[in-house]
């Protein structure tokens, strides 16, 4: 009910947020050169004539708040345009490329909160204990570490050196495997990016969960539990742990559109067909429609996370949606 | 005790501002030790670091000095990192006073146009802004500041609405204080100290943003930045690995001096903001 | 009367870290089994650290001089089992993400019960909060300043302890709802033959519930005896200020009222002579030259110069 | 009452949504406040006594009344007026240490007002916050004093020379001596109560203490959740309390044994 509440609370906060999105991508998309016209005919080939012909159908030739309408109702039928490096509707090429990046992202923020947080409680038990300053000092300077280069670093030594995992694509081509067998082989595939790519966010977790759980120590509550005779590991893990991994939480939905951009360079060294590398590609081969479609379903995937994320706050949190006081 | 003496005192701060302090020297000078461009050809083609010492840290595959490269990316580097950086600060700056200070529905439109900045990835906002104006130094400065002011933007925000409450802005009001007064002597200075403390993770995001712009191709070709040479030695990354890691660690332990001095600077502020 | 005493200080006194003045020193006084021992002091008198040391609660580093024994728990009394402890803030001394009965039967639960949701509940009853089984599923934030009091009560409760220590737990109140609370304390007291621990900066809160009273000041114990003794016939000029100085409803308007004229001196500066001596009508030269002895028993007496009847 | 009232406040009416509720904090409240009198405003905590004194300095907009400060409607003041205006009613917070800036020296905030309504000739001003202090009982020594350097008192006494510089008639003061300590609390309202004699100054006096009331007030309202119950002289509220809720509010005073 709690919950209801905050959906639709927040689905209607999310439709002005979209519709600035979309103007903002019109706006891209029209400061670039050349037009859907063009895009369509390099891989089809025509006349100027027919560009005129195809101009005055699409309704290019009219106004920029007319484009921008046209733009807008097409975005509604899921037409994102058409894309000349693929020589196929943008959404098509999106939507293929979209579930990969799910799976790495997926995984990667998975295996990065879980390990981040219990690393960050670990760190906050003994302030400034030797196994402290390692983990500290250890998250911070993998927290310098830039993305990419991590993942060139692993295919040099687990790749080339030891020869232990691929060093890209998502699965072996035609290899017929299925089922366990298919899993196992993506799942062989993804170790090295998802390090790559989590590697960074498990050093930031580690050092929030860590300032939240030393935070925390200094509340009331927690000198009163104890002063109440329960055992420190309890206070720890059910009520310090507890109210420390809120802000966590919180962070969650801002880190899906930080992921999504890391995925970029991630996808494009690893050559893992996803929407990071789509974008790569789009950006190379000048096909700004498609980039511009990678970035409204990526709005669109971040949207979805940030709802997730605040529905999985509000169960953590019996506080949201008790609300401040506000002048009627 | 002063600000500077608690930084003065926390390790991590000392260390950091050390080793960055080091770097812009290096960035400085680098046009001095070698004064010729660093993209022109000195040797041979692959020579390893460590044989000859015209070229300590060898040569990459055109037969390019990667030391020169080093010195004169990490122009690029320090100066794309600070500018995006400057230029975040002072956008989300001003659009959090702006939004904390008037509120209403100037506050809900700019939360609104934060949010929608927050929601697009970034980079891949950085990506598509240089593919359409074209990879330049500013352009690349302004990509980058274009997905980082969003942070400051809405602590600056929470700071101004929490501290718009607080009794001794109220009795501001009631002497009869003049809201620009209020906004300038009563409200900023308390609003903005927690944004120095988020610099250093601006700068450092910035630093990290550039190189990744440069791997994929997208910095100012003009330049060499660190990333296009991790790009460059990542086409020969099986023979000659050293290309690609030699200018990821330098690139490496400049983040780390940014996020150590970081570590410095909110202990030197955390003393201060105290009031008993 | 040899009840058993349950706990015993003498010359005790606590310093926080080894570069900080002692919070509290000198102090000697025993509690015994039933009494109710109201601790009178303003803020940063030391009162509280006098508690959490009574409780056995100081905070780790801490140092204690002197001695403090708890013959009744053979050893340091064990939190929450031996002492119950209440803090002065009801909104911070709850866990705000988890219901108030899961709290309750979590520290019942750790001091062995067997049975602790239900006696969650009970414990609810008991201090008056009504309908029980709802207000167990409650969060803190769901539950008033008074509300949450009585949780906190009843968590110190619920490892059935012998000793009860509200530390300022009615001050952030509302003095209808304090009222309320500190007459439930003294009757779960009674009913549960609880010995009793109650620190306030309020000297007529204290008259209404202590059978004893010490008074503390600038990290010194000024005075403590049977309440009656105190109110009657106070043996240290700050208590007589206190008492002076309270206003009760009975004080019409006038051209002024009692005050204490100065303020309490630093902690950190340290004084050869009273500490109370520059703010005191009737203090002479050796009151700033010497720190007074200890005048009268050890549990009824105050560290005064002054003969004992000076005051009242 | 023969005064003639210098702060007339009349129907004031506030709402506030909690968490979808809609709590009145002001439902029709009417106020008069005579020269040189003390009029105690008492009540429980979220009685709305606190919003009151913050709608009458328009701190918090009401959604309706109407307040007449010294004859001029002052709900209908805006911009420089409003702030020229405001001179005549000034504020002492219940908590010192809030309502300080917290980076300033005792000089910069009692000379503040002096400058925003420029009372004191260029020059003048030393003098000025001199006589200031001097009046709440501060050493000039002190003016150089950062306000989180002294003690709680002391800061009190600094908020009551700032709210002293434009020449008040009217003092609103809320809850000023609950966050202090008893050996203190004494001295302040004593400092009041000397300011008033002499300079007749009318206090609206926001309380929940009937034991700082009965020493201060000439008159008292007590309030429950947004209304006022009972209004009467203070010797008339003390000894035959009216509403329930006044004889509770007096109930909880604790009363030392013998007096």
């Amino acid at each position: 009910m709690r919950g209801a509440r905050l959906v639709s609370r927040r689905l209607l906060g999310v439709v002005p947020v979209l519709a600035i999105v979309i103007v903002g991508t019109f706006f891209l998309l029209e400061a670039s050169s050349g037009d859907a016209v063009d895009a369509y005919l390099v891989s089809t080939g025509g006349d100027r004539g027919l560009a005129d012909q195809l101009r005055r159908d699409w309704g290019l030739d009219r106004s920029a708040w007319a484009r921008l309408a046209l733009f807008v109702s097409s975005l509604a039928r899921f037409d994102l345009g058409w894309s000349v490096a693929f020589s196929r509707p943008v959404v098509e090429v999106v939507l293929e490329r979209l579930p990969n990046t799910l799976l790495l992202m997926g995984t990667a923020i998975a295996l990065a909160f879980g390990a981040g947080s219990i690393l960050g409680i670990v760190a906050a038990n003994r302030p400034g204990s030797a196994v402290d300053r390692a983990l500290s000092l250890g998250s911070l300077a993998i927290y310098a570490i830039p993305g990419f280069w991590l993942g060139l670093v692993l295919i040099v030594v687990f790749a080339v050196q030891l020869r232990l995992l691929p060093s890209g694509g998502i699965e072996t081509i035609a290899s017929g495997k299925q089922g366990l067998e298919r899993a196992g082989d993506i799942a062989r595939h993804l170790v090295l990016p998802v390090a790559a790519l989590g590697m960074v966010y498990l050093a930031l977790y580690l050092r929030m969960m860590r300032a939240g759980m030393i935070e925390t120590w200094r509340h009331d509550f927690v000198r009163a539990a104890l002063a109440r005779g329960l055992p420190r590991r309890q206070v720890v893990w059910r009520h310090i742990a507890r109210n420390a991994l809120l802000p966590l939480v919180t962070m969650l939905g801002l880190q899906a559109a930080s992921m999504l951009g890391g995925s970029v360079v991630i996808e494009s060294v690893f050559a893992v067909p996803g929407l990071g590398r789509l974008a790569h590609e789009a950006v190379a081969q000048r096909d700004t429609p498609l980039l511009l479609g990678v970035i409204l379903v990526g709005a669109v995937v971040v949207i979805a996370a940030n709802l997730a994320v605040d529905l999985l706050y509000a169960w953590l949190d019996p506080r949201v949606g008790a609300g401040p006081e506000t002048a009627a | 005790m002063s600000a500077l003496r608690r930084f003065a005192g926390s390790p991590d701060g000392v260390v950091g501002a050390g080793l960055l302090l080091s770097f812009a020297i290096v960035a400085v000078f680098a046009p001095v030790a070698y004064p010729e461009d660093p993209l022109s050809i000195v040797g041979g083609p692959l020579v390893r670091p460590f044989v000859d010492w015209s070229t300590p840290l060898g040569t990459d595959r055109l037969g390019r000095d990667l030391l020169a490269g080093l010195l004169h990316g990490a122009r690029t580097s320090m100066l794309v990192g600070l500018f995006a950086a400057l230029v975040a600060i002072l956008l989300g700056a001003a659009v959090g006073v702006a939004a904390g200070l008037s509120g209403g529905w100037i506050d809900e439109s700019l939360m609104r146009i934060t949010e929608a900045f927050q929601t697009v990835p970034g980079f891949l906002l950085a990506l598509a802004f240089i593919s359409v104006v074209g990879p330049s130094l500013p352009m690349v400065v302004f990509a980058i500041a274009l997905g980082a002011w969003t942070g400051p933007a809405r602590v600056v925000r929470a700071e101004v609405l929490s501290i718009r409450e607080r009794d001794f802005v109220a009795a501001a009001r009631v002497i009869g204080m003049h809201p620009v007064e209020i906004a300038w002597r009563e409200v900023l200075p308390h609003a903005l100290p927690p944004v120095v403390s988020l610099a250093s993770v601006i700068v450092a995001g910035a630093i990290l943003t550039e190189a990744a712009l440069s791997f994929l191709g997208l910095g100012d070709p003009n330049r060499v930045t660190w990333g296009g040479l991790i790009a460059e030695g990542r086409t020969v990354l099986r023979s000659a690995p050293y290309l690609s890691i030699v200018p990821g660690l330098a690139l490496l332990s400049t983040v780390l001096a940014v996020h150590l001095t970081g570590e410095g600077i909110v202990a030197a502020l955390a003393g201060r903001r105290s009031f008993q | 009367m040899t009840a058993e005493v349950l706990v015993r200080l003498a010359g005790a006194g606590v310093r926080y870290s080894a570069g900080l003045p002692a919070a509290i020193a000198g102090v000697s006084l025993s509690l015994a089994r039933g009494e109710r021992l109201a601790v009178i002091g303003e803020s940063g008198s030391g009162k509280t650290t006098l508690a959490l040391a009574m409780a056995g609660l100081l905070p780790a580093g801490s140092t204690v001089e002197g001695r403090i024994e708890w013959p009744a728990f053979g050893g340091a009394p064990k939190p929450g089992r031996d002492v119950g402890y209440v803090f002065q803030d009801p909104s911070g001394s709850l866990d705000p993400v988890m219901r108030v009965g899961d709290q309750l039967a979590e520290v019942a639960a750790a001091h062995g019960d067997a049975d602790p949701h239900v006696n969650a509940v009970e414990l609810i009853a008991q201090v008056e909060l009504p309908d029980p089984v709802r207000t167990a599923r409650a969060y803190p934030h769901e539950l008033s300043g008074g509300q949450r009091q009585r949780i906190a009560l009843a968590l110190a409760l619920a490892g059935r302890p012998s000793m009860l220590i509200a530390d300022e737990a009615t001050s952030a109140l509302d003095p209808v709802v304090q009222k309320k609370l500190a007459e439930l304390v003294v009757r779960l007291c009674r009913t549960n033959g609880l010995t009793l621990v109650f620190v306030t900066h309020d000297i007529a809160l204290a008259a209404g519930l202590g059978t004893r009273i010490a008074v503390v000041y600038s990290a010194r114990l000024a005075e403590t005896g049977p309440a009656e003794r105190v109110l009657s016939d106070p043996a240290h000029p700050y208590t007589k200020a206190l008492l002076e100085s309270h206003l009760g409803r009975d004080v019409p308007r006038g051209a002024r009222v009692h005050a204490i004229e100065g303020q309490p001196p630093d902690p950190a500066l340290a004084l050869p002579g009273c500490r109370f001596a520059l703010r005191c009508r009737h203090a002479v030269a050796t009151c700033n030259r010497s720190e007074p002895g200890w005048a009268g028993a050890r549990d009824d007496g105050a560290a005064c110069i002054l003969p004992a009847g000076m005051l009242r | 009452m023969s005064a003639p009232s210098i702060l007339t406040a009349r129907g004031l009416t506030k709402t506030y949504r909690t968490g979808g509720r809609i709590v009145p904090a002001l439902d029709g409240v009417d106020i008069d406040l005579a020269a040189g009198e003390t009029l105690a405003v008492v009540g429980a905590s979220g009685s709305g006594k606190s919003t009151l004194a913050r709608a009458i300095l328009r701190l918090v907009e009401l959604d309706a009344g109407t307040i007449h400060v010294g004859g001029r409607d002052f709900r209908r003041l805006a911009g420089a007026e409003l702030r020229a205006e405001r001179r005549r009613i000034q504020m002492v917070f219940q908590d010192p240490a809030l309502a300080l800036n917290p980076r300033g020296t005792v000089r910069s905030v009692v000379a503040d007002p002096l400058r925003v309504h420029s009372l004191v000739e260029a020059g003048g001003q030393a003098d000025a916050v001199a006589a200031l202090l001097d009046r709440v009982g501060l050493p000039y020594a002190f003016a150089d004093r950062p306000v989180h350097g002294i003690s709680g008192g002391q800061r009190q006494r600094v908020a009551i020379a700032r709210a002293l510089a434009t020449k008040p008639s009217i003092l609103v003061l809320d809850e000023p001596v609950s966050a202090l300590d008893v050996s203190v609390r004494g001295q302040i309202l004593n400092l009041l109560l000397d300011l008033q004699r002499k300079e007749r100054i009318a206090y609206l006096f926001i309380s929940h203490d009937m034991g700082v009331v009965r020493a201060v007030a000439d008159r008292v309202v007590v309030m429950s959740r947004g209304r006022i119950v009972e209004n009467g002289s203070a010797d008339a509220v003390f000894r035959s309390p009216r509403s329930p809720e006044c004889r509770e509010l007096l109930d909880a005073v604790p009363a030392l044994p013998g007096r």
